[in-house]
């Protein structure tokens, strides 16, 4: 490999696998520099990471790639094959296909963002709070964890965001509230195997409180479980989405949002293909994306699988 | 220092109690270190988890220092007393640097001067500063129970508590940690009290050891009465055997107590 | 494929909600009551443009114009065997006025109620008399009596099954107690309505013996099924599926005029939207033409006024057409000349999210930015009844074929304050009211004289055209396609004008 | 007794492939055995376990076995088919792991495991391979044998769970018993016992015993040769009796850090590592 | 997962008063369940913009009109009283009338919930018969391309939108090929030519020996429980392989190598067995969301299933239907998890006693 020939490069690769890190800075880098190793040793997983990359860098550079913004009527130029024009054709009301979908990658990324910054910290908090508390706490709160685990998930979400109003913020706010409790139960189990854990018994023996404890100790543990199952599911939460605007209470016309273009689309499956197959792939795409990227995190994060 | 009185603990309820501790008394003068030797189950931890106040709820009275103990514990008791568990695979978080997990005791405390601290109570348990950014897997068992040492120390205690500190450790492991233990009671007049089920072990740490059994102390003896001395019980003097290598015969002499 | 004597028609039908005439007002319920029941008054299917008389043989309209007395047709009979006789008829106008359901109102205005229906409704030597107290032209009473609330149902059937005095309405709701050219064997809400051929139809036995009407939601799920021949209709293809189908031979493609009008309105009680301009302006800024020719067409037509083509008194002057000047310079007059940002609700189902986007887009050209929301009808309405709108892109359909029934609703508003609550009403749901336009409305409803009267509807109508509150921008137009074998299908301008009955195939 | 060689190995390696890189875990290990007890003692990581494996063609995934001789009984076992290795397993060299509360499936009744490996090699009838497994719990000292048979594995203590273990290893009457580390995880008293009872099929049976432990007082007092391994190499081989007075630097190392009762010292000699030791091995 | 911790407190209790305690515990937590579902429904209904009162007079109505509903209804209540009241007439079993099929609840859900029922079970069995084996395959070879290939099907299936394969499917499966039919339960024609006593139609046609109408039925039914059996085979597969690599690398099963035990012996009594342990759950977990009905798949194809029925409900502000549904939904969640957990405990020694 090159990089071996690089002096610098050599030197950063040693600095990075040194046995002994000078540093806490040295320490993490090496840490992850390690993960990566094994990460990118796995190509299912490379290949998830490269989907992942590839949306956000279409999200960045979306005003480059595209010609227009995929939003007003070109209604002459309406349900065309794609050509070297309109790469992916055009849409029942004449906008460009591929211009909708590189400027949809945004609208996906933050339904993506923002339900993993709300479903995390709640499901983290309450199956943590839960599997440490114990006693009537834990009883409560898992009886409400159940509550809506029981609770049909898209009819939920449709409850949510009929009551809230349709919209994208409000679908991805529905959608993390039907979200949370698998989270808080993955958390809770974790917690339950590491409660009685001698460092926690040590950390409790240095008169730590419970907060500190939650905070430092027993968070940390559950965070790489979580993010793991998150990537696995951000699948499941794009095609919720997607669902919801199948439904057309997600994201309002004419914002690009992928699931409502499938959703619009559909009826020209039969004869202009096109129309719902672009973003069809697009999710597919992303979806397998994100699930071979949980995949492949999970065997460098968690160490019961794999066997290096 | 210690004085434990007529000790009782119990676990769950009804007719599924366990009684694991059943009476238990003795002291523990300061400066001392004081055995606890028997077999596996027979209560050994379960007094020391006691005095840790690990599970809060016990019969009889703990005195420590001449203050009986509460069931709820005070944070200025973790100055006082610190306790070395048997797992030194467990005992360290495994998502913190040895820094981070010095540090710890320091925060809660709200102890100053935090840096110059870790580093002296690296150089006390014999590691070099390289250890301190390293996280517990990347360092040997020994290694790791002199930084489990190192934690309980860094508040300066004057009692250590500890649980097996060496049983999971290979032979020559145990050596440093054995030694470790030695050097820094004879500099710091630590009290010691300590469990295990290895004789030798006890008996090369401590001056008095208490011989447990299905949770009752079945005799108190010196360190010295265990070596060359008859022992009283054919329990103890059971053990004693057993430590002592492979015996035909004697193996087929053994009475199991349950 | 189905059996030779069964017509099998898919449709989305999930919103049937009874099937009780004197409660039904949806559209696909409408339809069904249609083959099953009936009426007092009736278009026949070769002339859909004359009222004739349904369940009656005559009827003469006394000198004051106040009263109708309808003699009986002899030998009609229910699907239970009963004969159908003037008791009957006035039993099923009293049932609708006392049961008092939201389409009750399309007989009471008339003045009838429940406390003096039965005086004003009655039998009179074996004929059915009724009496109105309000000033109406007897024309538009007529046509109302061919409205689904003058279904004729069997009263003996009726008050066998009648439960504490309910006229039989828990029961009614989902069986059918009817002399028409069907008879309900089942309905299965969101599955499907089936009905079996009635023999003794008084024209004569209909050309099927079964008919059953699938629920198909999905466009798309109905393109390939009446491709593989599994029904012999469908209703709801999409205009560019039906451009696809038509070089099938296996298929034909039939389009029928509709009454059903699209609609923009504008909330007068918004500030922006009450200026007279600023309305004007935005009818400029419609692209009638590119959407009728793209994604409506076959679907819609162009029109403008609030009572559709092919209906008597329609008016069909279209004097607006995508202007973006005269646009801009109405704006810039009404003080707005960088345009403003404005909210548009509308209803969540196709065509209406397309229609709004193509709008956002050429509002947008005018300087206007407009924000779409959609919602369910369920969910929208609400907000529409509230006056809670800005811009509403909807739909309107008559109630009976009278251009009283639109018109009423779009241009009459006797009281315009917000506890007046007049939510059926499209003038005070938009918080507009002219008192001239009030009159003129009056006017023309009470006229008796029928030229006279359609050229008072031509005046609303043009007046409404360019002063209300409304841009009226599509009349529908509906593309059923059906095999090639299937004949006599007949669909007219309202969605209860439809004939089963005559389809053979 | 020693003279009928049952197992010779020599040269015997084992590499793993780790992200890290290659790790030699045996390097050339060479040893011979006869129907005794062959002591294999080192401190922990010096490849007591992985040579024991190996014997067995049961290395881990990532590892590769090689050997200029591995013979058993006649058998070439590096280069024997993976139906003659299954053939070879538990009927002829057999092997007791370390912790039971591991080595026992947890969803199986622990008398059924031993009747299974029973049936594997004789084909008996389930009747047949029941009643042999109840005597075999009944040779490793069990009372009440019927009722622990159908116990499961979770249901059995510790020492309990061991001698299953043992009775199900030694049920198809192999000719090579490994044992590594059988009693770490017991107490002393319990841990003499199942010595007792391996000592026991060793005079009865004729078996070959390894038996690996990093305890030295115990392999001392209980076999008959000791072999004392490091870093993956033999460093030298001994008779047990006489492994008090070994002579090399690191059995020594091994032998002073033990605290003992007998000889109480202040400090411990704590081992010191010369990596030469590895180069003179070779 | 229900809790099983009140069950494992209990632990050493006699076995009668434990197995009552159980029990009841399980009722307990049944009942709050319950309680907390309907309440959120309630709550849920309230605060929707849609209108249930337009649902019933229609958007035309009259202020009047209107108000005569509303009052009917019992919307002038305040909420609580309205739930108490409602709470009362579910518990002697009346869920009332729906607005949108003017039947009783109960009615309409012992119409659509056969529906789903086939539909869920059908995919869930697809999803074992065929995931299992995929996923202990994959974990066999482990880091292979069969492996890779395997994963990747199975996470394709995880990832398509259900909506979309369906569509698809349709296209091709119906429409090209014809190999199946089309959207709807049975052929039309065939409709309500057996009784059903259990509304699972191939159940009653099978009983009846219309093997006709049975593989009618079943030739409707195949397509969407091969979509929504995909999904289930995605991720059972998925879930059988890391447990099934997790179990591989026991000591157990490496104690079953050194018996001698045959490969086959190794993955299938040892190794499997432990990772069905583990399976029942997910597979009751993965059964019970397709019970929820997948309004998607029954939208695509004409499915008159519970999930349509409950999602154009509550479109309709039909909340008498939403709730009915939720509740029927809700409790055979929690009864699938009571009867994984018991089957749990029946498979696993460790948690029996
Ligand atoms: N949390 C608990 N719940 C129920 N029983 C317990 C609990 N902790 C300990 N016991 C029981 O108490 C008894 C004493 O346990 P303890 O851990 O003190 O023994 P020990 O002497 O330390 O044994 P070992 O040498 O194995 O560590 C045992 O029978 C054990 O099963
Ligand atoms: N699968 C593996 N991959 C990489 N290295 C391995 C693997 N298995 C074992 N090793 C390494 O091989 C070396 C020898 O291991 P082995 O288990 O034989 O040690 P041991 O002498 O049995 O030690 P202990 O007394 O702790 O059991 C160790 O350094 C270990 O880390
Ligand atoms: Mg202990
Ligand atoms: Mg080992
Ligand atoms: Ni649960």
């Amino acid at each position: 490999m090159s990089a071996a020939a690089d002096p610098q490069g050599a030197g950063l690769r040693a600095w990075l696998r040194s046995p002994s890190p000078a540093s806490t800075w040295q320490a993490r880098a090496q840490r992850a520099y390690l993960g990566w190793v094994a990460f990118r040793a796995n190509p299912i997983a490379m290949a998830g990471l490269l989907i992942v990359v590839a949306l956000v860098l279409a999200a960045i550079f979306a005003p480059l790639l595209t010609g227009s913004r995929g939003l007003d009527p070109d209604l002459p130029n309406r349900l065309l094959p794609p050509s070297a024009e309109h790469w992916l054709g055009t849409d029942q009301l004449g906008r460009d296909i591929y211009d909708r979908l590189i400027w949809g990658s945004r609208v996906t990324l933050y339904i993506v963002g923002l339900v993993s910054i709300i479903v995390a910290p709640i499901g983290l908090a309450v199956g943590t709070l839960a599997g440490y508390a114990g006693g009537w706490v834990d009883t409560v709160l898992m009886r409400i964890v159940d509550i809506f685990l029981a609770f049909p998930r898209l009819i939920l979400a449709l409850a949510f965001v009929a009551a809230l109003g349709p919209g994208l913020e409000n679908a991805v706010l529905a959608i993390a509230l039907t979200t949370w409790s698998p989270y808080a139960r993955i958390a809770r189990a974790e917690v339950l195997t590491i409660r009685k854990a001698d460092y926690i018994v040590a950390a409790e023996a240095q008169g730590a409180s419970t907060w500190r404890i939650l905070r430092k100790h027993v968070v940390p543990l559950c965070l790489a479980s979580v993010i793991v199952r998150l990537t696995l599911d951000m699948a499941g939460i794009i095609l919720t989405a997607a669902g919801l605007g199948f439904l057309g209470l997600g994201a309002q016309p004419p914002l690009p949002e992928w699931g409502a273009m499938i959703s619009t689309g559909r009826d020209f499956l039969y004869d202009q293909w096109w129309v719902p197959t672009a973003p069809g792939a697009a999710i597919f795409l992303v979806s397998l994306g994100f699930c071979l990227l949980g995949d492949g995190l999970r065997d460098v994060l968690d160490p019961r699988s794999g066997e290096a | 220092m210690i004085e434990v009185e007529n000790l009782t603990v119990e676990f769950g309820r009804g007719a599924a109690t366990v009684r694991a501790v059943r009476g238990v008394s003795f002291t523990v003068a300061q400066g001392e270190s004081y055995g606890l030797v028997g077999e596996s189950g027979s209560g050994k931890s379960t007094v020391l988890r006691a005095i840790a106040r690990i599970n809060p709820e016990f019969g009889g009275t703990i005195r420590v220092n001449g203050t009986p103990l509460t069931s709820k514990r005070s944070r200025d008791e973790a100055r006082r007393m610190q306790m070395v568990f048997q797992d030194p695979y467990g005992a360290l978080h495994p998502r913190h640097t040895v820094d981070a997990i010095l540090r710890e005791p320091l925060e809660i405390h709200r102890v100053g001067d935090k840096d110059r601290r870790i580093k002296a109570a690296l150089s006390d348990v014999g590691l070099g500063p390289e250890f301190r950014f390293r996280y517990p897997h990347q360092i040997s068992g020994g290694q790791r129970q002199r930084i489990a040492v190192a934690r309980a120390l860094i508040l300066e205690p004057e009692i250590l508590l500890l649980d097996e500190p060496t049983s999971a450790l290979d032979v020559s492991v145990q050596a440093e940690v054995l030694n470790l233990l030695k050097r820094l009671q004879r500099e710091r007049g630590l009290t010691y009290l300590m469990v295990s089920h290895n004789l030798a072990v006890v008996a090369h740490i401590c001056e008095r050891v208490a011989v447990m059994n299905r949770g009752r102390v079945v005799e108190e003896l010196t360190a010295s009465t265990l070596r060359g001395g008859e022992p009283a019980e054919a329990y103890t003097r059971q053990l004693v055997s057993a430590t002592e290598g492979y015996d035909r015969e004697a193996v087929r002499g053994y009475v199991t107590y349950e | 494929a189905p059996p030779a004597d069964t017509f099998v028609m898919a449709k989305d039908v999930s919103d049937i909600i009874t099937l009780d005439p004197a409660e039904v007002f949806e559209f696909s319920g409408g339809e069904i009551i249609a083959q099953i029941y009936d009426r007092l008054m009736w278009f026949e299917p070769e002339d859909m443009a004359t009222l004739v008389c349904g369940v009656c043989e005559t009827y003469t309209v006394s000198e004051d114009g106040k009263s109708i007395t309808f003699t009986m047709r002899e030998g009609m009979t229910f699907e239970s065997g009963n004969p159908v006789t003037a008791e009957d008829v006035v039993y099923s106008l009293r049932r609708v006025v006392k049961l008092n359901k939201t389409p009750s109102f399309i007989i009471t205005q008339f003045g009838w109620t429940p406390e003096n229906v039965d005086e004003l409704v009655r039998v009179e030597d074996g004929a059915a008399v009724i009496t109105i107290t309000e000033d109406f032209s007897p024309a538009l009473v007529l046509n109302a009596l061919s409205a689904g609330v003058a279904s004729i149902v069997d009263m003996k059937t009726v008050e066998e099954h009648a439960t504490d005095g309910d006229m039989g309405y828990a029961w009614l709701k989902n069986h059918s107690a009817g002399s028409g050219p069907f008879k309900l064997q089942t309905w299965k809400a969101n599955e499907l309505v089936s009905m079996t051929a009635n023999e003794d139809f008084r024209s004569g036995a209909p050309g099927v013996k079964r008919v059953i009407v699938r629920h198909v939601a999905e466009p798309g799920a109905q393109r390939l099924l009446i491709e593989k021949g599994d029904i012999d209709v469908a209703r709801d293809l999409t205009p560019d599926m039906v451009a696809a189908l038509e070089s099938n031979d296996d298929v034909t493609v039939q389009t029928d005029a509709k009454a059903a009008v699209i609609y923009m309105a504008f909330n007068q009680s918004d500030e922006i939207l009450s200026n007279p301009k600023v309305a004007e302006a935005i009818r400029y800024l419609v692209d009638y033409r590119g959407m009728a020719d793209t994604f409506l067409k076959g679907q819609f037509k162009v029109h403008q006024a609030a009572w559709p083509e092919g209906m008597w008194a329609a008016y069909n002057e279209t004097p607006y057409a995508l202007d973006i000047e005269k646009a801009k310079a109405l704006l810039a007059e009404a003080g707005y000349p960088d345009g403003f940002e404005i909210h548009m609700d509308t209803l969540n189902q196709s065509p209406y999210p397309e229609i709004a986007q193509a709008l956002q887009g050429t509002l947008a050209q005018a300087g206007i930015k407009v924000e779409i929301s959609t919602a369910e009808g369920k969910t929208l309405w609400p907000m529409y009844r509230a006056r809670k709108h800005q811009l509403i892109l909807a739909q309107w359909s008559p109630d009976y074929t009278d251009p009283h029934s639109n018109l009423d609703a779009f241009a009459h508003n006797p009281d315009n304050s917000p506890e007046a609550k007049l939510t059926g009403v499209l003038a005070w749901r938009n918080a507009w009211m002219d008192e001239d336009m009030n009159a003129m409305v009056v006017a023309a409803r009470n006229e008796t004289d029928t030229a006279k009267r359609e050229a008072l509807y031509h005046d609303i109508q043009a007046k409404l055209m360019h002063e209300g509150p409304y841009a009226i921008l599509f009349q529908q137009t509906e593309q059923a396609v059906m095999r090639a074998e299937v004949e006599g299908f007949v669909s007219g301008p309202t969605f209860d004008l439809i004939y089963y009955r005559t389809v053979s195939k | 007794m020693t003279e009928a060689r049952l197992l010779e190995v020599e040269d015997l390696r084992v590499t793993f492939r780790t992200p890290h890189g290659p790790v030699e875990a045996v390097r050339g290990v060479s040893f011979s055995l006869g129907r005794e007890r062959l002591g294999i003692v080192g401190e922990s990581g010096s490849g007591k376990s992985q040579t024991g494996r190996a014997l067995l063609r049961l290395s881990a995934r990532n590892g590769r076995v090689s050997a200029k001789k591995m013979v058993f009984d006649g058998i070439d076992l590096t280069n024997a088919s993976e139906r003659t290795m299954r053939r070879i397993r538990g009927a002829r060299i057999s092997m007791i792991m370390q912790d039971p509360r591991y080595s026992l499936n947890p969803v199986v009744k622990v008398g059924d495991q031993i009747a299974e490996a029973y049936r594997i090699h004789t084909g008996a009838s389930a009747r047949k391979a029941r009643d042999r497994a109840m005597e075999m719990l009944e040779t490793v000292r069990i009372r009440e044998a019927g009722k622990v048979y159908d116990l499961y594995p979770h249901q059995v203590s510790g020492g309990m769970g061991q001698r299953v273990m043992i009775a199900m290893m030694l049920i198809p009457e192999p000719d090579v018993l490994i044992a590594d580390e059988p009693t770490s995880a017991l107490d002393v008293t319990v841990q003499m016992q199942v010595l007792a009872l391996l000592d026991d099929m060793v005079r009865e049976r004729g078996m070959g015993l390894v038996l690996i432990s990093h305890d030295l007082n115990l392999v001392a007092s209980f076999c008959d040769r000791v072999m004392v391994m490091y870093g993956g190499r033999v460093m030298e081989v001994l008779e047990a009796g006489r492994l008090h007075e070994a002579q090399h630097p690191y059995t020594r190392g091994l032998l002073n850090c033990l605290p003992s009762l007998e000889h109480p010292q202040h400090m411990l000699p704590v081992l010191t590592r010369d990596a030469g030791w590895l180069e003179e091995a070779r | 997962m229900t809790d099983t911790n009140s069950a494992a407190a209990t632990g050493k209790l006699p076995a009668a008063p434990r197995a009552l305690r159980a029990t009841a515990s399980a009722l307990v937590s049944l009942a709050l369940t319950f309680i907390g579902l309907t309440a959120i429904t309630f709550v849920i209904g309230r605060v929707m913009p849609a209108d249930p009162v337009l649902a019933v007079v229609g958007d035309r109505a009259s202020e009047e009109a209107y108000q005569r509903v509303f009052l009917e209804m019992g919307l002038d209540r305040p909420i609580w009283e309205q739930y108490l009241t409602y709470l009362g007439q579910i518990l002697t079993g009346d869920f009332g009338t729906s607005i949108m099929t003017t039947r009783p609840v109960t009615e309409d859900i012992l119409r659509f919930f056969p529906a789903t029922l086939e539909l869920a079970t059908l995919a869930t069995l697809i999803g074992c018969v065929i995931g299992i084996p995929l996923g202990v395959w994959a974990a066999v070879n482990q880091g292979r391309w069969i492996d890779h290939c395997a994963r990747v099907l199975g996470l394709a299936g995880y990832s398509a939108p259900v909506f979309w394969l369906g569509m698809l499917g349709l296209l091709i499966f119906y429409g090209n090929l014809g190999w199946v039919a089309g959207p709807g339960r049975i052929d039309i024609y065939y409709d309500g030519l057996v009784e059903d006593p259990t509304g699972v139609i191939l159940f009653d046609a099978a009983w009846h020996g219309e093997w006709e109408i049975f593989w009618n039925a079943f030739s409707h039914l195949i397509l969407p429980a091969g979509v929504l059996g995909l999904y289930a085979l995605a991720y059972i597969a998925r879930m059988t392989r890391s447990f099934m690599l997790d179990q591989l690398g026991q000591e157990y099963v490496l104690a079953a190598r050194i018996k001698g035990a045959s490969e086959f012996s190794v993955i299938w009594r040892h190794a499997f067995r432990n990772v069905l342990v583990q399976l029942i759950t997910i597979i009751g977990l993965t059964y019970a969301s397709l019970l929820e009905g997948s309004v998607l798949t029954e939208t695509v194809f004409a499915w008159p299933g519970i999930g349509q029925y409950i999602t154009t409900s509550l479109f309709n502000a039909d909340m008498n239907a939403v709730l009915g549904g939720t509740v029927v939904v809700g409790i055979c969640f929690v009864g699938i998890n009571m009867l994984s957990d018991l089957l749990y405990r029946f498979a696993d020694p460790r948690a029996r006693t």
